[in-house]
């Protein structure tokens, strides 16, 4: 088991500080042809490790139809993420292990009306499927991102969401929780937003949210309060993890894997979980 | 009673493997900065000769050295520690170095009690004033030090020599 | 030694006059001649109670427990119990008006094999010295005697002490059981423990266990107050204990006869300083 | 599988004992400050094969190390270069004494959680080198409870040749796997030293009946099993894991506890990758960086080494992770027993 807990080493090759204390770095293999053998689907993750200070578990934020290198959205919060953050800069090395877990369901949600409901970083695991749906947009029918923050800074990846806003066939609606000067959209945590601004068609409608656990919580009675059912709710967990292979029981919730079985769980799914996430 | 902890405990230290002849110890110094850091500086610029031995380490006040840094550097690099710090009664901070003189006693017995040599730790009290003392010290340490070897006790694997 | 009556009659009492939420005492396993402290929060739970001489593990550790938190605690100490919750006291980690201490005269507790514990033999304070009742007669402080164990190898040789240790730090497993069962230790991060720090050796390597023994045994000396739960967790069985008997003996012999948490108001040796501190030891 | 039986008696044990070490890589209990732990041994002297499993640690070290090295790396200006340790797993064949029947039925629970999915290699090269005999326990120490679990102690096959202590001082010696087969083929037993072909098995069974007999604890199993899955949410647990104080003695020395935490150990631009013992009763073992904790008390850690044990292996992997050794009723400081915890939850509520 030790050789698959050794991680492969990337250059980073971009870094973008997108909010005070998130950064996206953009990585790249440093071995040659690696990069192309290294696939994924939106939703899945890696363990990012900077050797010396330990591992951490992030999803990849960018679609494998944007080729050639992948993201990873990094909230600056605990010690790892910290030295992350104090350490790294572009061309420099990291260890990347993976990538794990399940991922959206790609096929279920086709031919759907989308909504993507994100939070914080929370839309970190939100754009690699967003990414992914704009590439293939023809398979989607309607296409409603709903993106809120604490306020107009912490919002992540505004360069992209200015690219979303412009694009026709999207419908982008922010929001932040407090009044600002100018701030031209709406005001008000997510949940209110969704019911009182969103107002979403339930009919044939997918819903895939992420955030932090309080937001998820709230988001999805809201959501059932407007009459979505719970198959219809997909969210991406956020578990403590060590090894991603399934063995070091972190992730345990019941006899369920977080690393193995999700982090993509439908909300039927969760509901037959013990509440501990 | 019989003072147990205060006796002399027999200190024979046997290198366990002979160092090579080109072997310089490391040792670490760390050094209060109103007093001792101060001394080693005016041992620099009176130009008085000291072993290059020593790495030397700033902190704030004699008091402010944790145990634990010794016990870091001697499963690391170190094959000694000095440990340097105001004159009791001239602590900058008043009575920081009477506090660090009981943490340093205890340490040292410990340290010596589970197998080091006590001269692999020593502490020295220098003046801002005393540039040849601070001199004196780091050739006596490391002349001590010279004498006992290579400290592989508890090394770090990376640092297994 | 039995107050298991007393105890009982105090904890009703105290749960009738609702002076307490939680009584911290101890009961019987229920398959053998062991105890486990119980936390009893209903009076009708006080009929477990026992206190016999195999009443050994030292309770204050549950003042750190999320059931005692904020909560007005009876809680029954034995001499060396009672040292830590006087330190804890004084170190501002328990609130005294919240407690309801029983001090037990006590008279020595046995081990596994029915020997009376080695600590007891050299007990300085087998009376309660923080209480609010006291069970038993008292029988006054005693003498302080150096450690049987210290004392014969204090006598060995460098070479043989460290080859002794050695053997020691090999056959530490790293659970940090020894820390979770200090009264003691109740730091939130700890600088041994696993994760919460940047300081922290993880691997079970006998330098990292040489790391762990000595920073936890040396952040406790002048605190340590010899109960022994440290060596009762131990799953490898290792003679913790050495080490700090050693800092304590060292301490006494040289600041002032301090001994931790005899006094009421008494810091750790390390809180406090004097100037006839030895000084010859420092060039 | 019809599988010869020896039979002989104290001095043909030993010499038996004594031809195995002699001839093969051998780990066995080594006293140490009164406790055993599984360490290499050249001669029969300095291990006792029947130790007494109350002071015995479990042989889980042996096949999943309390500390593995995962990589070596070093940094410098022209990258990081990260090589996987030189440390090899284990070439050689190796035999393993004194096994208690409790570990070796852990290690094959264990064979569940290394080999779905991704698989372990290393746990699984050791797993193949090792040879494990075992001796039957001759009575039922005062926490130990393996009989009433989910599987057949009698014939278990977990261990690769068991010996059993009879009653009337016959001591047998019989393969219970191919692997222990071919063991005894490869170290004919000598003649010269008592050890005979035995026609019947009388006595093991004899003595597994007065083994069996000995038991205190009993469980009813299938009712235990059926009502924690069902009662998650009792209040309980609380109650039953109060005077535990998360000292995690019991995740260290469990032959079937398997969570283990990855850390670093840095010095300057080089450093070391360990991959260690860890227990779900550490505060922060879930706990994330943002500060959210789906266990933060501490009677949800317990619940969920209880139900992990009892419960959810069994879901997953079809097996019950306790093994029922009772080591961690015995080392605990406070002297909690999971066999009572678990019956008192399941029986009260």
């Amino acid at each position: 088991m030790e050789q698959l807990l050794v991680p492969m080493i990337c250059r980073i090759d971009k870094m973008i500080q997108e909010t005070p204390d998130v950064r996206t770095y953009r990585l790249k293999f440093k071995e040659e042809g690696l990069m192309e053998k290294f696939r994924w689907m939106p939703g899945q993750f890696v363990e990012f490790s900077l050797l010396g200070s330990g591992e951490c578990t992030f999803c990849i934020s960018s679609s494998s139809t944007r080729k050639g290198y992948f993201d990873c959205s990094i909230k600056k919060a605990g010690l790892v993420t910290a030295d992350i953050h104090r350490l790294l800069d572009e061309g420099d090395y990291v260890g990347i292990r993976g990538p794990f877990g399940n991922w959206f369901p790609l096929d279920e949600i086709k031919g759907k009306n989308l909504l993507f409901v994100g939070g914080g970083i929370g839309l970190a695991p939100l754009r690699a499927l967003i990414q992914y749906c704009i590439d293939n947009r023809n398979d989607y029918k309607d296409f409603t991102i709903l993106y809120g923050a604490r306020t107009s800074a912490d919002l992540c990846y505004k360069d992209e969401i200015k690219e979303w806003q412009e694009n026709p066939l999207l419908k982008v609606i922010l929001t932040i929780d407090k009044p600002e000067e100018a701030w031209p959209t709406n005001v008000g945590v997510v949940p209110k937003i969704l019911e009182e601004v969103v107002k979403p068609v339930i009919e044939n409608t997918k819903v895939i949210t992420c955030g932090p656990p309080i937001m998820i919580k709230y988001t999805i009675q809201s959501l059932k309060k407007l009459g979505f059912a719970d198959p219809d709710i997909i969210t991406t967990l956020e578990m403590r993890m060590q090894c991603g292979l399934g063995k070091c029981g972190r992730c345990n919730i019941g006899s369920t894997y977080v690393c193995k079985d999700g982090p993509v769980f439908t909300n039927e799914q969760l509901r037959g979980l013990p509440d501990e996430f | 009673m019989e003072a147990v902890a205060n006796k002399q405990l027999v200190s024979i230290e046997k290198p366990e493997i002979a160092a090579p002849p080109d072997w310089e110890p490391v040792i670490i110094g760390i050094l209060c900065n109103w007093c001792s850091y101060a001394g080693s500086d005016l041992t620099g610029t009176s130009r008085i000769q000291y072993p290059p031995n020593i790495r030397i380490i700033r902190v704030p006040c004699s008091s402010r050295v944790d145990p634990w840094f010794l016990i870091k550097s001697l499963q690391t690099t170190a094959d000694g520690v000095l440990v340097s710090g105001c004159h009791p009664g001239d602590c900058h901070y008043i009575s920081g170095n009477y506090y660090a003189r009981r943490r340093f006693l205890v340490t040292k017995k410990l340290l010596n009690f589970v197998g080091f040599h006590e001269d692999r730790i020593q502490f020295s009290w220098v003046s801002a004033a005393e540039g040849p003392k601070f001199a004196q010290v780091v050739a006596k340490v490391t002349g001590d030090i010279k004498k006992l070897g290579p400290l592989h006790l508890y090394k770090k694997e990376n640092f297994e020599k | 030694m039995d107050y298991t009556n007393q105890i009982r009659e105090i904890a009703t009492r105290l749960f009738t006059e609702d002076k307490i939420d939680v009584f911290v005492g101890y009961r019987m396993t229920g398959f053998d001649d062991n105890q486990v402290p119980a936390l009893i929060r209903d009076p009708k739970e006080v009929s477990q109670l026992v206190f016999t001489d195999k009443s050994v593990f030292n309770l204050t550790n549950y003042l750190k427990n999320e059931h005692t938190r904020n909560k007005r605690v009876g809680l029954v100490v034995k001499g060396c119990d009672s040292r830590s919750l006087n330190l804890l006291l004084t170190e501002s980690q328990v609130k005294r008006d919240k407690l309801y201490v029983i001090g037990i005269a006590c008279e020595g507790v046995i081990d596994e094999a029915g020997n009376k514990m080695q600590n007891c033999m050299e007990c300085v304070v087998p009376d309660a010295v923080v209480y609010d009742e006291m069970v038993g007669t008292p029988k006054g402080k005693q003498g302080y005697q150096v450690n049987a164990d210290i004392h014969e190898l204090a006598s060995k040789e460098l070479v043989e002490r460290r080859a002794y240790f050695e053997e020691i730090f090999e056959n530490c497993i790293r659970c940090n059981a020894c820390r979770h069962s200090c009264p003691m230790c109740y730091c939130a991060k700890c600088c041994i423990d696993q994760e919460t720090s940047t300081l922290y050796n993880g691997a079970n390597t006998k330098s990292s266990a040489f790391h762990a023994l000595m920073t936890w045994s040396l952040h406790l000396a002048g605190r340590c107050v010899d109960c022994r739960n440290c060596e009762k967790a131990c799953p490898s069985h290792l003679p913790l204990h050495l080490l700090h008997k050693w800092n304590e003996r060292v301490i006494f012999e040289n600041f002032q006869e301090h001994l931790a948490g005899v006094q009421e108001g008494d810091r750790g040796a390390f809180y406090k300083y004097s100037m006839q501190d030895p000084n010859d030891f420092i060039m | 599988m019809n599988v010869e039986t020896f039979v002989t008696d104290k001095a043909g044990l030993v010499k038996f004992y004594e031809a195995i070490i002699a001839n093969n890589e051998t780990y066995a209990p080594v006293e140490k400050f009164g406790k055993f732990d599984f360490k290499r041994v050249l001669t029969l002297a300095e291990c006792d094969p029947d130790s007494p499993i109350t002071k015995t640690m479990s042989a889980k070290p042996l096949f999943f190390p309390r500390s593995a090295k995962i990589l070596k790396y070093s940094a410098d200006a022209s990258g990081t270069d990260v090589k996987e340790t030189d440390e090899d797993p284990l070439t050689g064949k190796r035999v393993i004494l004194g096994m208690k029947h409790c570990d070796a039925r852990g290690l094959q629970v264990l064979d569940k959680v290394y080999n779905w999915d991704y698989i372990d290699s290393d746990y699984q090269k050791r797993r193949q080198n090792s040879v494990i005999i075992s001796s039957r326990c001759d009575k039922a120490e005062t926490h130990c409870f393996c009989t009433s679990l989910d599987y057949d102690v009698e014939n278990l096959d977990a261990m690769d040749v068991l010996i059993v202590h009879g009653l009337d001082g016959k001591i047998f010696i019989k393969a219970r796997t191919e692997k222990g087969e071919t063991f005894l083929k490869a170290n004919p037993i000598d003649p010269a030293s008592g050890i005979q072909h035995s026609a019947s098995e009388e006595g093991m069974k004899k003595q597994y009946d007065a083994f069996a007999a000995s038991f205190r604890l009993k469980m009813d199993y299938k009712n235990v099993n059926g009502k924690l899955s069902k009662i998650f949410d009792t209040p309980e647990f609380e109650n039953v894991s109060a005077s535990c104080i998360g000292c995690n003695t019991c995740a260290f020395i469990c032959p079937t506890c398997h969570c283990f935490k990855i850390s670093d150990e840095k010095i300057k631009d080089t450093g070391i990758r360990y991959k260690s013992y860890d227990s779900c009763n550490n505060g922060y073992f879930t706990l994330m960086a943002g500060g959210h904790n789906p266990r933060p008390v501490k009677y949800r850690r317990w619940r969920q080494r209880a139900m992990h044990k009892f419960v959810y292996y069994k879901e997953r992997f079809g097996e019950n992770l306790c093994v029922g050794c009772g080591r961690c009723a015995i080392s605990c400081p406070v002297n909690i027993s999971i066999f009572e915890v678990v019956n008192q939850v399941a029986t009260t509520v």
